[in-house]
């Protein structure tokens, strides 16, 4: 229960630092208050995977896979497919991270990647029915962090969307037709925003994460829906800035969502 | 959220399925002081939903590695009842549960002048006797109710309310129904006197207007429960009798 | 293996109060060596299960929940019902309680009810039979710790029995028929006895509790016959002592019995 | 308790299906030193239960939260093989280990003088290397042997023993099918010189009289038990070979 | 991760003495550097389980249990019976285990003991279905370490192989057929070499794995092939003293199957 | 080892069923300093195996109860992602990455200079993102890699490598339907500048003869996968780019 994604004591000097550039517009690595950093997206990186992203998002790496494998229904949903979403911290990420079981760190983090995709109906849960009420399929998502350095929760969930937009139906393998593209309808990208002082800065990096305060992420679709939101960290948000940022989500969603269409669809050529 | 109900949630005068107006709360009655081995202890009933939660703190925090040598380290565990459910919930945490555990500590973390007590832990326990919806807000106003009767100092006591969409249709405070059946939910903790968000989840699917319609929604009603949570301490340094 | 119920040092003046007390043939808290605490029973507590009881004895406040769901029979004894006993010592209902999964404590006070409820045969497990061999009625017994202030064996046996005579099997919910009261036929009752010094009192309170050197529970029913027995405590007693405490335990179990059925008995009016 | 046998279990001689007397006893070995790691052991083979206990201790309690400054703790731990019963039993601790665990290591404390050993543990281990019934009595006798081979100042050497009752009958020292079987089991340890009861438990259906013969039965044969737990003693003393 | 097979600190003059008497060709309790220590096995020791055998070698003492029943094979290998092998340390056996889940070292040991008789083909598995892709036979082979004094591989894997050996197919008792003997068609044996400054002895005791260097762990079978191998600990190896370690395991591993299989033999009559 | 194939592994002009001799390496690609936040890291991809290790420490050990006060304690975790194999694999250590994670731990440490960090833990995670047979000695290979990058005083490189027998032929580094249905495999791990054998396993069915040309194989193959291991930590200090 107490590892922290913020890595203990910044010098005071660095917390003055990026508050002084705040007050100033900008940020530690010179970006504006809604830059996030450079993404870059490799999708099928594990060609044994059913599908995979390797999201590099700054220096923050994560490398999502899926596998699909048929299972059966639960029972009150017999007529649809399973979903089900996990977040490994590995300790070879970070030098805070430990061996062991999942911490509420990695909890939260799968859980909040999770209803981004799930509330916006990003998969037709339908159309992966084998047979109803007795087999459908089960869609592992797995998130492997191989390099910590601040915003896990966009750059997992960058990854899941890529890596479920590019995944197969293995249906051959199974003896149950012919593989066939995972049916992915939408596209929830999530962003993550750090209040520093009085400011508010999306994409934190790992120094702004260590000093903020709050943290929001929003996840917005292609629709301009909201599908979910986590606010996290000890600190509080005023209404008006909650408001705020949910607007700047729904900008920066649409800019972040482009690039993730581009590289898929790079891919694909 | 999300699956699909055969049966309407809202009806042709706009009420909703237990009568209620879209900005009604369920009935709401709260209780200090139930548990006489804790600290602090608080009872919220609010629906269906009982719930209960105690304070053991300030005290030195153990294993000693989650000491803090600069502050209090609030550690909130949200647990549910193997019998609060309809199927029998095995008994231990879940995904679920951590989660919830790990943002209500937060939001209470961001009330609680915890620098006051360096090296200490601040253990709040709050246990769902019997969950009908929005079981994690109830269970935030019963946690600060108990922080309040803990006598542990506060900048505001936090209320928390939830609000959603279910038929198409803003709602306060949705019920098991409609949390099964609807299609959004916004749980949220407030400080009432300075409105500052302490705890913030959203899960469905909603417009912006939708959504801050919610949020104005629990906002408002954070209020009214606030007054509660002063009645229910008011009433117990009245000494009056309790009947939980 | 290391929490225990007791708390720690009692101040020796304390003991040495009790200890006079008990000379003068009273208890801390004015009762005589057999009184039990006051016993309030609120049944139908918890809607949502199938049965529930309040129990409060004096200070100690424990809920029992019953829950009842369709499941496989074991091999051996495919022409009968399961009942599983569980005890939480939530670390909400005293400093001492710690989270975690069950101590080596919550195993035994739940080992220790469930004896006394199958050995009674309190439940007729031949009549929770679906479908023989394939699909019986599995009764979860709950008891969930509100306020711990001395002993629990009795205050759980209490409201597991009362919980258990107050629960309905939902047949209908499960489509398998009508819903029926669950099958209670024998009404068993655990007395604890604490050896403090040399004097041997019942329901010990919490301060009694932390000096007893020890401990006996008999469970009886209201045949008069005896169906469990656990002796705790790093204490011993003597044959003599032991013969004493189960003839005390049958009166007080009387006594106690008669308080639960007129609580349940009131509740169904 | 309480299964249904389609066999009678006492025959029309009173005799018990292996031919034993209602107050007979099962075949009884012991032997003490059998552990060569250890600081003190005992083998036990008691009707079809092999059992073999040892103690290591008096030693530095570990983790040092469980040390008592006034005293050593006992810590004994009943485990049973994999392959000690008919169906495969998983490895580790199951509820029913942990409880008996737990009543071995309060009996066993109550004769050692464990204030002579502040802020160690004496730690006890049972294995139950094949089970017939009676393993938890079996192996509290073995354990006491144990302690006593470690020398372990003791006031007492504990005797396990159980009695029960069988088609109606009250017997000594039930054996597999009469506890599958049987209506009751009434598991004791006694300090044989004083006569006092450290461990009792019991479970069945029993009037007061069929209980109290019960224990009067069990109380008889921990006379007889002690003798060979002295003779066992003895003999690893007189530097005879062992068998084991 | 942290319990060790070597017992802290040896006196650092034993380590000299040790080192010593290996110059002058012999070993601290007398044996030439390729004798094993004696050897005793009792088979049917346990006549609940299966098969059975408790093995002395020196004072280290093992007892193998085997347990066979009925299970669902493994879908790739649905025409096979299924082999688990699993090792206690129980703390009984040594000051230095400690009670708790298998160990990085009980985990080694088992998968090393595991390997010689599944690679060797000890088992028929094909013989060991009972209804091919339904139910086949599981083999459970338990080792309990009752006195740990050194070179627990071979007494293991010498008890496994002997217990096996003997075990019967309890298929009455399930209903199946008759009972018949476990199809036992080779006898693995591991022999374990430990490297104390320049000399590599056989069978090591307690007092030459504390201050081993390295470990060398060779099974063969009664053809001369070699089945298993396992390194262990923090030195290394020449190629040229492995290659001499192996030839010795060929010729040690075949006298101790002689010991083996005269003991079994010896049962049987 | 052992599974039946209905196909052949090494075809009638000896080759293997991915156009190898038997004694030629899958193709081997290394880079060295991928993971930002670690003290040194290297990525190996070799086959279809995508392995990325990294080192932290020397660091204080924590626990302290591991610390020693002779020497670091090198603990490396082997560890597959849940997506690296066909079927997925459940996270978390299962027995066979118990028992590479201590293999590896024991190899590492036999060319470290320990003693000159008393009371450190170097812990070296080895991740497994997709998985091809050979994925230890790919993993130490990568894992000595990591720990050069991360300036840890050495007395040599450890190079991995596996040899075996598939239709009874011995082959150099199995690929995953040799090892599937293959009769043997020997994973090593050598040091190079002294032909030491710091990690050695075997499972299958070999003679002696078998046994001895798979381990020439894998000796001589080890130089060639130590030149690769050279060139990539100097591509790494002459500043090039990485593309990983």
């Amino acid at each position: 229960m107490t590892t922290k994604f913020s890595e203990g004591v910044v010098a005071e000097s660095k917390r003055t630092y990026i508050n002084k550039l705040a007050q100033q517009g900008t940020r530690i690595d010179g970006r504006g208050f809604d830059d996030v950093r450079p993404i870059k997206i490799t999708t099928g990186y594990i060609p044994r995977a059913e599908g995979s992203a390797l999201v590099e998002l700054g220096e923050t790496k994560v490398l999502v896979g899926i596998k699909i494998e048929p299972g059966e229904p639960f029972p009150d949903t017999p007529d649809m497919g399973i979903m089900t979403t996990n977040v490994e911290l590995v300790p070879l990420s970070s030098p805070t991270f430990e061996p062991g079981p999942p911490t509420e760190e990695a909890i939260e983090l799968a859980r909040v990647v999770d209803r981004g995709i799930r509330e916006s109906h990003a998969i037709n849960m339908e159309k992966l029915v084998i047979e109803e009420g007795e087999k459908v399929w089960v869609v592992f998502i797995d998130m492997h962090i191989l390099n910590y350095s601040g915003n896990l929760f966009d750059a997992c969930g960058i990854g899941a969307i890529a890596a479920l937009a590019t995944a197969k139906v293995p249906a051959e393998r199974h003896g149950v037709g012919e593989d066939f593209p995972l049916p992915v309808e939408h596209y929830p990208v999530p962003i993550t925003f750090a209040k520093i002082g009085e400011w508010i800065v999306a994409d934190p990096n790992l120094d702004e994460e260590s000093i903020a305060s709050a943290r929001l992420t929003v996840t917005t679709n292609e629709e301009g829906m909201i599908n979910a939101m986590q606010k996290g960290l000890f600190g509080t948000f005023t209404y008006d800035e909650v408001k705020k940022v949910i607007n700047r989500s729904l900008d920066i969603g649409k800019k972040v969502r482009e690039i993730i269409l581009g590289d898929i669809n790079g891919e694909e050529n | 959220m999300g699956m699909k109900a055969d049966f309407k949630l809202i009806d042709d005068n706009g009420l909703r399925i237990d009568g209620r107006l879209p900005n009604q709360l369920r009935p709401l009655r709260m209780e200090v002081g139930v548990v006489q081995r804790a600290n602090g202890s608080a009872f919220v009933e609010w629906g269906g939903n009982k719930i209960i939660a105690a304070v053991y703190g300030p005290r030195e925090a153990y294993p000693k590695h989650i000491q803090d040598p600069n502050r209090a380290v609030i550690r909130a565990r949200y647990n549910m009842a193997a019998f609060s459910v309809d199927e029998r919930k095995r008994p231990g945490p879940d995904r679920r549960s951590v989660e919830l555990s790990k943002v209500i500590s937060e939001a209470l973390t961001s009330v609680v002048f915890v620098e006051r007590f360096p090296r200490t832990s601040i253990d709040v326990y709050i246990e769902v006797l019997q969950a009908d919806a929005g079981t994690r807000v109830a269970g935030i106003t019963a946690a600060s109710l108990a922080l309040a009767d803990a006598g542990i100092p506060m900048r505001d006591i936090i209320v928390g309310c939830a609000a959603g969409k279910v038929d198409g249709v803003v709602v306060l405070d949705l019920n098991k129904e409609e949390d099964n059946y609807g299609e959004a939910d916004v749980p949220m903790a407030i400080l009432p006197r300075t409105g500052e968000i302490a705890l913030l989840q959203m899960d469905g699917n909603m417009t912006y207007e939708e959504l801050t319609n919610a949020m104005d929604m629990a906002i408002d009603a954070a209020k009214e429960i606030h007054e509660l949570q002063v009645k229910a301490l008011k009433e117990k340094y009245r000494g009056d009798e309790h009947d939980y």
